[in-house]
């Protein structure tokens, strides 16, 4: 517990306070371009909320979850844990934008929006209502979509913030009439007293059924799951390289919170009511195998590289999904979702520091395709080496801690009984070594048809991969520091 | 109570129907915006029929938040229709194809 | 005195002094972490310091590892409860409510892997010297990293920890097969990869339906912990599983699993592409070491933990071993390229391990146990003598050269003894192996176990046919290259591993008891008693 | 005392030999003779061993001893041992070997060092191995030391025909060697494995050994002991396994069909070929019958088989021999076909004859041999005998030794192969008239086979001795010196007089004269004697041989009758050949063999055949597997990953760009769903 009980919202809250502190230092002097002192705050605001989540979540502050404002609001372990996770990507990204960004205008914007973005995912996260939910959803939404169109001279980011949006747009009223849909079967918005309601079971189960879908439907799309995913690939594609860094890794961290929260909290699969209209774990099911698939099958044969690791984004997605999938009542509960957690934290890292290096190659102009990467291992071996790390823990290998996460998840499949789960995702896993392999195949081992040349190393991008690098490796021996807290904060929301 | 519940609920699917028709055949992106617009006010009439038939005012007091929501989403999209005029000279959705496949 | 007896004075009488059990406990992690500094040092020096670094870094190991083979007390198997020697424990993650711990040690089937994994570590680096030009300190970091991967894969006892060595191996390899291969190397580096890794995550799959229908009667994923339970029947059911069906559809899954990594026919075609594109010390390697695990583990999981499933399933498995023998010495008699025949034959040898470890006889499954051993030194020779032949001629084609024997004698030496071991000749190691398997096999538990010997048996004959032509043909006869280079004996460096592989070879022939047998004996007695082991019943 | 001494010392016997190989592998290039005087050392030292224990086997008891412990203790099924057994028989063929081995070191410093030839420390090596191996084969107290030292005999005689690597020749046929007798050594390798599984030991027996696997099985089939047969009858089971070790008696001892190898292993030194024919890897095997003989005498199957199948060889070979060119491959049929003789006895139930030839014919094939190698000095290694000619003035102790030689391979009375291979044909005779027919038909061919040998043999010395010189070199030899001649003269007087060890036609008449062989073998360990041997061969649970005689002449008629017959037939066969190759110029007459000439040419097809099966057929059917493998299995692999990436790029051509086709797939999906679900839970009903 903590006094008084707002204080545990306090991640979320210097985030929001770092975003006003930004609209300040703007706003005296708007026209001034410094981006030190910009970056500076939004990394010091971050790495503070950061900070604050990671004392929190280690000494327990969720353990007996805090309820605000007649239990709109909820912290608990998991809040926390995934308050951990959008801060540290916040973070990480900052600290690749300082140089990204360059001399770019409308800095100040930039950070602000990420900020206000990361304000409406951890209030996701913290959601105990479906109308929070909504509102912390476009929150979370509406400054990515600008910030994807950042470069607002360039047409792939401008094209890419399109798609986004209007599948947003398209994917948020869908995500609305589900939730008016819900409440037309149970009366309330609360998370909880919608599991109270369905309890006994409901007279609507047509329209619950259709609710609930439609409900799963939004976190769909905020994860980039099939069939609300066609935005993803377009969208990190065409953003600049730290926000798809930023949209793929904590906003579909974000994505999923919300579904965790939501779909355990609200419709308990036990529930009568549930029963009756819809067994969710099946639709989850179905979205794993179509969403991994899907993913890595069209990441497969990519030429550019920033493409393939929008589509591997979903295949993550689509991993993430068996957590959901397989909690179907048999097995240790906690256990699958605690996975699902974890691999959303080294998720966080390991895909960070890889969009960081594609923001890298773009600073470099060394080109977009598998080929125009090819000998850079030798003209900038550190990152290189960091950027295979990513790669091999993002297809699961013993490199980083992504090796880990990827086989709790499978193991938590086994758990609940879907084994054929994690067998079609054993293909697709094989897949995805194919397809990561091949960056690192370009990195080190394809000679360059002419060698690149390299100018500057920026010091801020290069200390960003670096960190992510040194996390995800260091997450695989480091994982016990976490994996206790991911199964208890998975426990409480069953208990 | 003079007209049942259901009604409302056909109602507001029929609307939502038709905001998805218009986003599925309208290309000029206002026309698609709008189209937005009206599958999130059938949602309303849900929250605000419920909201009445169950008796409390949850619903309606989120379909002020939607509507709010809604506006901003507009303010969003307008900025990002300003800047994909400017770059493809049209507002066409289906002229930015650079990236695909 | 036996030689065990002999080490356990040794150790008593070397242990006065030393600080006791605390840092001699320490051993396998002394030594993972040895070769991953080492590792590390080797990767940031410049290339040219690099190969005779690396060569010393190995040497610490490599002494350590004999001291420590020299020094064993293990008793017994280390998954059923034996005393496991050099071991240390500490708790490390959780999986739900299962500890995770690092959980190392060693018995008398992993000690005598663990030195191979040293020996051959160090023999391949000095046979790295000469064909190795380009990016050495890359490359024999990567050679270091696989030997800290090896010794854990072989150390580990506890599922997660051995899970993460398993896999770490993959990642050198690809790499020095796709870096310093061949001309095809990029197809092989990545059909190595993905093969393997996909039988890793059905071995995952299968592993995990045993724990998890194992439920509460276990509390880690310590392999002896799960072994013992497994044996003790408490196997329950999952999902949809009844303990019968779990048990033998894990054991499929973990049998494909690791079927691919032995190989065993026809799991087996990522092999021969590895093995022709590998730079040759890593074919030493890959052949020498790697395909060890696969064995290991078929013996640690599915035979140790699910005996009665495998014994009831003997038949099959024997006859894939017995078609892992002879359809890969046919395939052998096929090829032309040197390297290709020997990949080959590594699948008809490791077949015999097959065939041994369902035989469920003190000689079968010891002597799988020791043929393991035995395969990955004489392999490695012959590999080793490829790739010397190679450095010269530039070529493996078997009609591209012949006569070498008059240029290079000691090569050309160490290749007929080689190839005679290969071919199972008396006092060489291959023999031994070859002999308890087929003794411990003959009269088995299972339908046909006489025929099916004797069918495996036929192997000697092939691997005889086509080892004698391709020597004949490279090694005898008048001198003669197609490739325009200066054929010369090789340097000391390139043929040291050879004569010290010979030396290992012909002593553990000569004096398998006491050089390795009884320790494996001692290890793999106890999987044989299976009176206990019933699935099914649950608790 | 001195007899115990003797024994601690036997294992010295093989091991002096193979410090010599070590000694000249290592150091022999830097010594004088390149090893050969190791050699010499080692193996005079393994003869004045072996005649030791001989002597003191003689003089005491048999001796058995188990030195090593390959692999035993508590932990262990059954132990697998290498020990030493010490018996009349081991000893005399220990005596044998190292006596032959003796002499060809001594031949080879004028075979291979006047020669001038490179590689000597290798070769001295090779011979020093070859000869350790032997003698560890001789000496094995069990059949899996036994097969392992057999094993390691193949691998040196490999080593040693290939010796001149250079060549194309040479390496072919030392593979052909090895692979025909590995063939054979297969089937022994499932007898061993399968002696193992029957009965836990391979024990041969000798004192101290309570539990031969001889005995057992001796037992077993009086139903006083009991082992896995495997489901079969004990007998029918003993007689599988004792066939499967035969098949690697066969295989080394170059037995019909596996005899190919060894004519083409003529490619080798002269002096390898001698130690190879007489002492070493021919012998092995029928030594291995002898060895275990116990095990065969319950079996009348398997005893059928082994003199059918020795019968059967004799002449085969002896035919082959007769049109051949060249002194080496005379001999070398000659061999194959004295072997057949060997096993015919054996399996006649003639142990004691089959070791009485089995000892003359190493002496008399060995001095035949390196008498051909110092024709073959004399000649400068042209092997013709059609170039030859008229070197019996040249070369007089040569032409005397190896007339002895040849008239004792020819079976001429007194000279020793007369003995021998009388007393060969007449046991097989009287078994077979005991109510053998196989036997009988064993026993005719083995007879007829005595006129070839007569014939071929003396036309080999006429054609290469006799007439007029036929070449330049003929007229005028390289002179040999006395490394050559020496062993020949020794060699020479063994031949012509070591038939006095069993003179039985005269031991028949003149009971004073002893017959050696036949006590002395008599006399062995309990179960390993030829008395013992004789009443399981005699006992109807067993071979259950009874003896016959011919014509009611009675046992001694019998014997002169049968001993009449050969010499008739040998001596006919002789004057024949005489006929037709005396004179100056003799003239080929192979045409007169009209279509028989291309079919003995060929050697009856045999090599042909096993070339076609070795190379042809398994070539193909590996290359058909290579093919399988490549198409199929990897190909399905190989499938399997481009549909993959195939499907991947079909997949991808979903995301069209256009996002209001995004928007419909999406509704679409959506729409999917909801029906699908609407269904699966009945909302619509």
């Amino acid at each position: 517990m903590i006094e008084p009980a707002w204080a545990a919202t306090a991640p979320a809250l210097v985030v929001a306070v770092t975003a006003l502190v930004l609209f300040l230092v703007d706003s005296i002097d708007p026209e001034s371009n410094r981006p030190a002192l910009l970056s500076g705050v939004a990394l010091v605001g971050s790495l503070a909320a950061m900070g604050v989540a990671l004392v929190y979540l280690l000494t327990g502050v969720g353990e007996s979850p805090v309820s605000l404002y007649g239990g709109q609001l909820v912290v608990d372990q998991m809040t926390l844990f995934f308050h951990v996770i959008f801060t540290s990507v916040t973070t990480v990204v900052v600290l690749g934008s300082h140089d990204y960004l360059d001399s770019h205008p409308y800095q100040a914007e930039y950070y602000i929006l990420m900020l206000l973005a990361v304000t409406g995912m951890a209030m996701m996260a913290a959601s105990g209502s479906l109308a929070v939910a909504f509102v912390a959803l476009e929150l979370a939404s509406l400054p990515s979509y600008a910030l994807v169109a950042f470069m607002k001279q360039n047409r792939g980011s401008v094209e890419a913030g399109l798609k986004y949006f209007l599948i947003g747009a398209l994917s948020s009223a869908v995500f609305v009439f589900g939730i008016s849909l819900v409440y037309a079967a149970t009366g309330t918005l609360l998370l909880d007293g919608i599991a109270d309601q369905l309890v006994e079971g409901t007279a609507l189960p047509g329209v619950l059924g259709v609710g609930m879908l439609m409900l799963i439907g939004g976190f769909a799309y905020k994860t980039a799951s099939a069939p609300f995913h066609f935005w993803a690939p377009e969208a990190y594609e065409g953003a600049p390289a730290p926000v798809s860094a930023f949209i793929s890794s904590a906003s579909k961290a974000a994505g999923f919170a919300l579904a965790f929260r939501v779909l355990i909290t609200a419709f308990p699969v036990a529930s009568a009511g549930v029963q009756n209209a819809l067994d969710w774990t099946v639709v989850a099911a179905v979205l794993a195998v179509v969403t991994m698939t899907l993913g890595n099958f069209a990441a497969a044969t990519q030429e550019n590289v920033k493409r393939m690791l929008a589509y591997s984004s979903i295949g993550h997605a689509g991993y993430v999904l068996i957590a959901l999938a397989s909690l179907t009542g048999t097995g240790d509960q906690s256990l699958v979702l605690g996975a699902g957690m974890i691999h959303l934290l080294v998720y966080g890292f390991m895909n960070t520091g890889a969009f960081l290096f594609v923001a890298l190659a773009e600073y470099w102009d060394v080109g977009r395709t598998f080929e125009e990467y090819s000998g850079l291992g030798t003209q900038a071996p550190f990152v290189s080496v960091a950027m295979t790390v990513f790669m091999f823990s993002l297809a699961g290998l013993p490199i980083g801690a992504g090796f880990l996460s990827k086989y709790y998840l499978f193991a938590g499949a086994v758990n609940g009984g879907l084994w054929w789960l994690a067998l079609v995702g054993a293909v697709n896993s094989a897949l995805s070594l194919f397809y990561y392999s091949r960056v690192v195949k370009a990195l080190w081992i394809d000679e360059p048809d002419e060698p690149h040349t390299i100018e500057s190393y920026p010091a801020a991008l290069y200390g960003a991969i670096v960190v992510a690098a040194v996390v995800t490796v260091g997450l695989l021996p480091g994982l016990f520091l976490f994996d206790g807290v991911a199964f208890d904060a998975a426990a409480v929301l069953f208990s | 109570m003079a007209v049942p519940v259901q009604y409302y609920l056909v109602f507001s699917t029929l609307v939502f129907c038709i905001g998805l028709f218009g986003v599925l055949t309208r290309r000029n992106a206002l026309f698609f915006l709008m189209s937005v617009e009206l599958m999130l006010n059938a949602a309303n009439i849900n929250l605000v029929a419920f909201s009445f038939y169950h008796g409390n005012l949850t619903g309606q007091v989120f379909s002020l938040f939607t509507m709010a929501l809604a506006a901003a989403e507009v303010a969003i999209g307008i900025g990002i229709i300003l800047v994909l005029y400017r770059n493809f000279a049209d507002v066409d959705v289906t002229s930015a194809t650079t990236l695909r496949w | 005195m036996g030689s065990l007896a002999f080490a356990r004075e040794l150790r008593r009488a070397t242990s006065c002094g030393l600080p006791p059990w605390g840092v001699v406990r320490m051993m396998l992690e002394l030594l993972i972490a040895l070769c991953l500094v080492g590792a590390f040092a080797v990767f940031v020096l410049p290339d040219e310091y690099a190969p005779k670094a690396a060569f010393g870094i190995s040497l610490v190991p490599l002494v350590l590892s004999l001291y420590m083979y020299l020094t064993f007390d293990g008793v017994g198997n280390a998954l059923l409860g034996g005393d496991i020697a050099f071991e240390s424990q500490y708790q490390w993650l959780t999986l739900g409510s299962y500890d995770v711990s690092w959980f190392m040690g060693l018995d008398g089937i992993s000690m005598p892997l663990v030195v191979l994994a040293t020996l051959l570590t160090t023999l391949a680096i000095l046979a790295s010297w000469t064909p190795i030009d380009m990016r050495q300190s890359q490359f024999y970091g990567l050679m270091l990293f696989m030997e800290a991967s090896l010794i854990g894969v072989f150390g580990a006892l506890d599922f997660l920890i051995w899970f993460v060595f398993w896999e770490a191996v993959l990642v050198p390899m690809y790499f020095l097969i796709g870096i310093w291969g061949g001309a095809r190397r990029k197809y092989a580096a990545i059909k190595f990869f993905v093969y393997t890794n996909i039988a890793s995550i059905v071995m995952f799959v299968g592993f995990f339906g045993l724990v998890f229908g194992l439920g509460d009667s276990i509390s880690s994923l310590a392999l002896p912990e799960i072994a013992q339970a497994l044996r003790a029947g408490e196997l329950g059911s999952l999902g949809a599983f009844g303990p019968e069906q779990l048990a033998l559809l894990a054991f499929l899954a973990m049998f494909v699993g690791f079927a691919v990594k032995v190989p065993v026919v026809p799991f087996h075609t990522w092999l021969p592409d590895a093995h022709v594109e590998a730079p040759t010390p890593a074919s030493v390697m890959l052949a020498g070491v790697l395909l060890k695990m696969g064995t290991y583990a078929l013996l640690r999981y599915n035979f140790t933990m699910l005996p009665t499933i495998a014994r009831d399933l003997a038949v099959p498995i024997a006859a894939l071993g017995v078609l892992s023998i002879l359809y890969g010495a046919m395939l052998a008699l096929a090829q032309s390229d040197l390297k290709r025949i020997v990949a080959y034959s590594s699948v008809s040898s490791m077949g015999y391990v097959t065939l041994g470890l369902v035989a469920y006889t003190m000689y079968g499954t010891g002597g799988a146990t020791f043929q393991m051993v035995s395969h990955g030194l004489i392999s490695g020779l012959l590999f080793a003598c490829v790739g010397v032949i190679y450095n010269t001629t530039h070529t493996r084609m078997v009609g591209d050269m012949s006569g070498l024997a008059e240029k290079m004698p000691v090569t050309a030496g160490s290749f007929i003894v080689g190839a005679f071991a290969y071919m199972g000749l008396p006092l060489m190691a291959g023999f031994a192996a070859e002999f308890f398997v087929f003794v411990g096999s003959f009269d088995a538990h299972f339908a046909y176990s006489t025929v099916l010997t004797a069918l495996a048996m036929f192997g000697i004959v092939i691997v005889a046919g086509y080892l004698l032509w391709s020597m004949q043909r490279t090694l005898f006869g008048p001198f003669r290259s197609e490739t325009d280079y200066d054929v010369t004996t090789a340097s000391l460096h390139d043929v040291a591993p050879l004569l010290v592989l010979l030396v290992c070879i012909i002593a553990l022939g000569t004096f398998p008891y006491d050089l390795a047998f009884e320790r494996v004996l001692d290890a793999t007695e106890p999987i044989l008693d299976t009176t206990v082991a019933a699935v099914g019943g649950g608790s | 005392m001195a007899e115990s001494l003797a024994f601690e010392f036997a294992p010295a016997i093989a091991v002096l030999p193979f410090v010599s190989f070590l000694v000249a592998l290592l150091a022999g290039r830097y010594l004088p003779k390149k090893g050969a005087i190791a050699g010499m050392v080692a193996t005079g030292g393994s003869l004045l061993l072996s005649a030791w224990t001989l002597f003191a086997v003689h003089t005491g008891h048999a001796y058995q001893q188990t030195l090593y412990t390959w692999v035993g203790g508590e932990l262990v099924d059954f132990e697998l041992t290498f020990g030493i057994l010490l018996d009349p028989l081991s000893t005399l063929m220990l005596v044998i070997v190292s006596t032959i081995a003796f002499l060809v070191h001594m031949f080879s410093l004028g075979y291979m060092n006047d020669d001038g030839q490179t590689g000597l420390p290798r070769y001295y090596a090779e011979l020093g191995l070859f000869t350790a191996s032997m003698l560890g084969f001789v000496f094995a107290d069990n059949l899996l030391m036994a097969f392992m030292f057999f094993e390691l005999v193949g691998l040196c005689s490999y080593l040693l025909i290939g010796f001149w690597f250079r060549e194309a020749g040479p390496p072919s046929a030392a593979k052909k060697a090895f692979l025909v007798t590995r063939f054979g050594d297969y089937f022994f390798l499932i007898g061993v494995v399968g002696v193992f599984a029957t009965f836990g030991t391979s024990m041969f027996g000798g004192p101290g050994v309570d539990d031969s696997f001889v005995h057992v099985a001796e037992q077993a089939l009086v139903g006083e002991a009991s082992v896995n047969t495997f489901g079969f009858e004990p007998q029918t089971w003993f007689t599988i396994l004792g066939l499967l070790v035969l098949g690697g008696v066969m295989g080394k001892s170059a037995q019909f069909p596996f005899h190919t190898w060894l004519p083409d292993a003529m490619e080798g030194p002269t002096p390898v070929s001698a130690l190879i024919h007489a002492a070493t890897m021919v012998a092995a095997g029928v030594y291995l019958v002898a060895r275990m003989y116990g095990f065969y005498a319950l079996s009348p199957t398997a005893l059928a088989i082994i003199a059918l199948v020795g019968g059967f060889t004799a002449l085969f070979a002896a035919t082959m021999a007769v049109v051949k060119r060249e002194i080496k491959q005379v001999l070398a049929y000659s061999t194959i076909s004295q072997y057949g003789y060997i096993m015919l006895a054996l399996g006649g139930g003639g142990y004691v004859a089959g070791v009485f030839h089995l000892t003359t014919h190493a002496f008399f094939k060995a001095l035949l041999f390196l008498g051909a190698g110092s024709v073959i000095i004399a000649m400068h290694h042209n092997e013709n005998m059609w170039d030859m000619g008229g070197l019996k003035e040249k070369m007089p102790v040569t032409y005397y030794a190896f007339l002895s030689g040849s008239l004792a391979l020819a079976g001429i009375v007194p000279f020793s192969g007369f003995w021998s291979k009388d007393e060969v044909l007449y046991e097989t005779l009287v078994h077979g008239l005991g109510g053998s027919p196989i036997l009988l038909a064993a026993y005719a061919m083995g007879l007829i086979a005595v006129f070839f040998t007569g014939f071929y043999t003396v036309r080999m010395v006429l054609l290469t001795f006799h007439g007029e010189p036929r070449s330049e070199t003929a007229a005028d030899p390289e002179p040999v010196r006395w490394n050559v001649k020496l062993p020949l003269a020794v060699l020479g007087v063994l031949a012509a007089v070591a038939g006095v060890i069993n003179l039985v036609p005269v031991h028949a008449v003149v009971s004073a004269v002893p017959e050696i062989l036949h006590d002395w073998l008599y006399h062995g360990p309990t179960g390993l004697n030829g008395e013992h041997y004789h009443e399981l061969i005699t006992n109807d649970a067993f071979a259950g041989y009874t003896s016959g005689e011919l014509l009611g002449l009675g046992e001694t008629g019998t014997l002169f009758a049968s001993a009449g017959i050969s010499l008739a037939l040998a001596v006919a066969g002789s004057l024949l050949a005489l006929v037709l190759y005396r004179g100056p110029d003799p003239a080929e007459h192979t045409d007169k063999l009209g279509a028989l000439k291309p079919v003995l040419f060929n050697n009856y097809y045999q090599d042909e055949y096993q070339v076609w099966l070795a190379e042809g057929a398994t070539v193909r059917v590996a290359r058909l597997a290579d093919r399988f493998d490549r198409g199929i299995i990897d190909g399905l692999v190989n499938f399997v990953s481009s549909l993959s990436l195939f499907s991947g790029d079909r997949l991808r051509r979903v995301q069209t760009g256009i996002v209001t086709n995004y928007a419909a797939l999406l509704t679409l999906g959506l729409t999917l769903l909801l029906v699908a679900f609407g269904v699966m839970q009945g909302w619509f009903v």
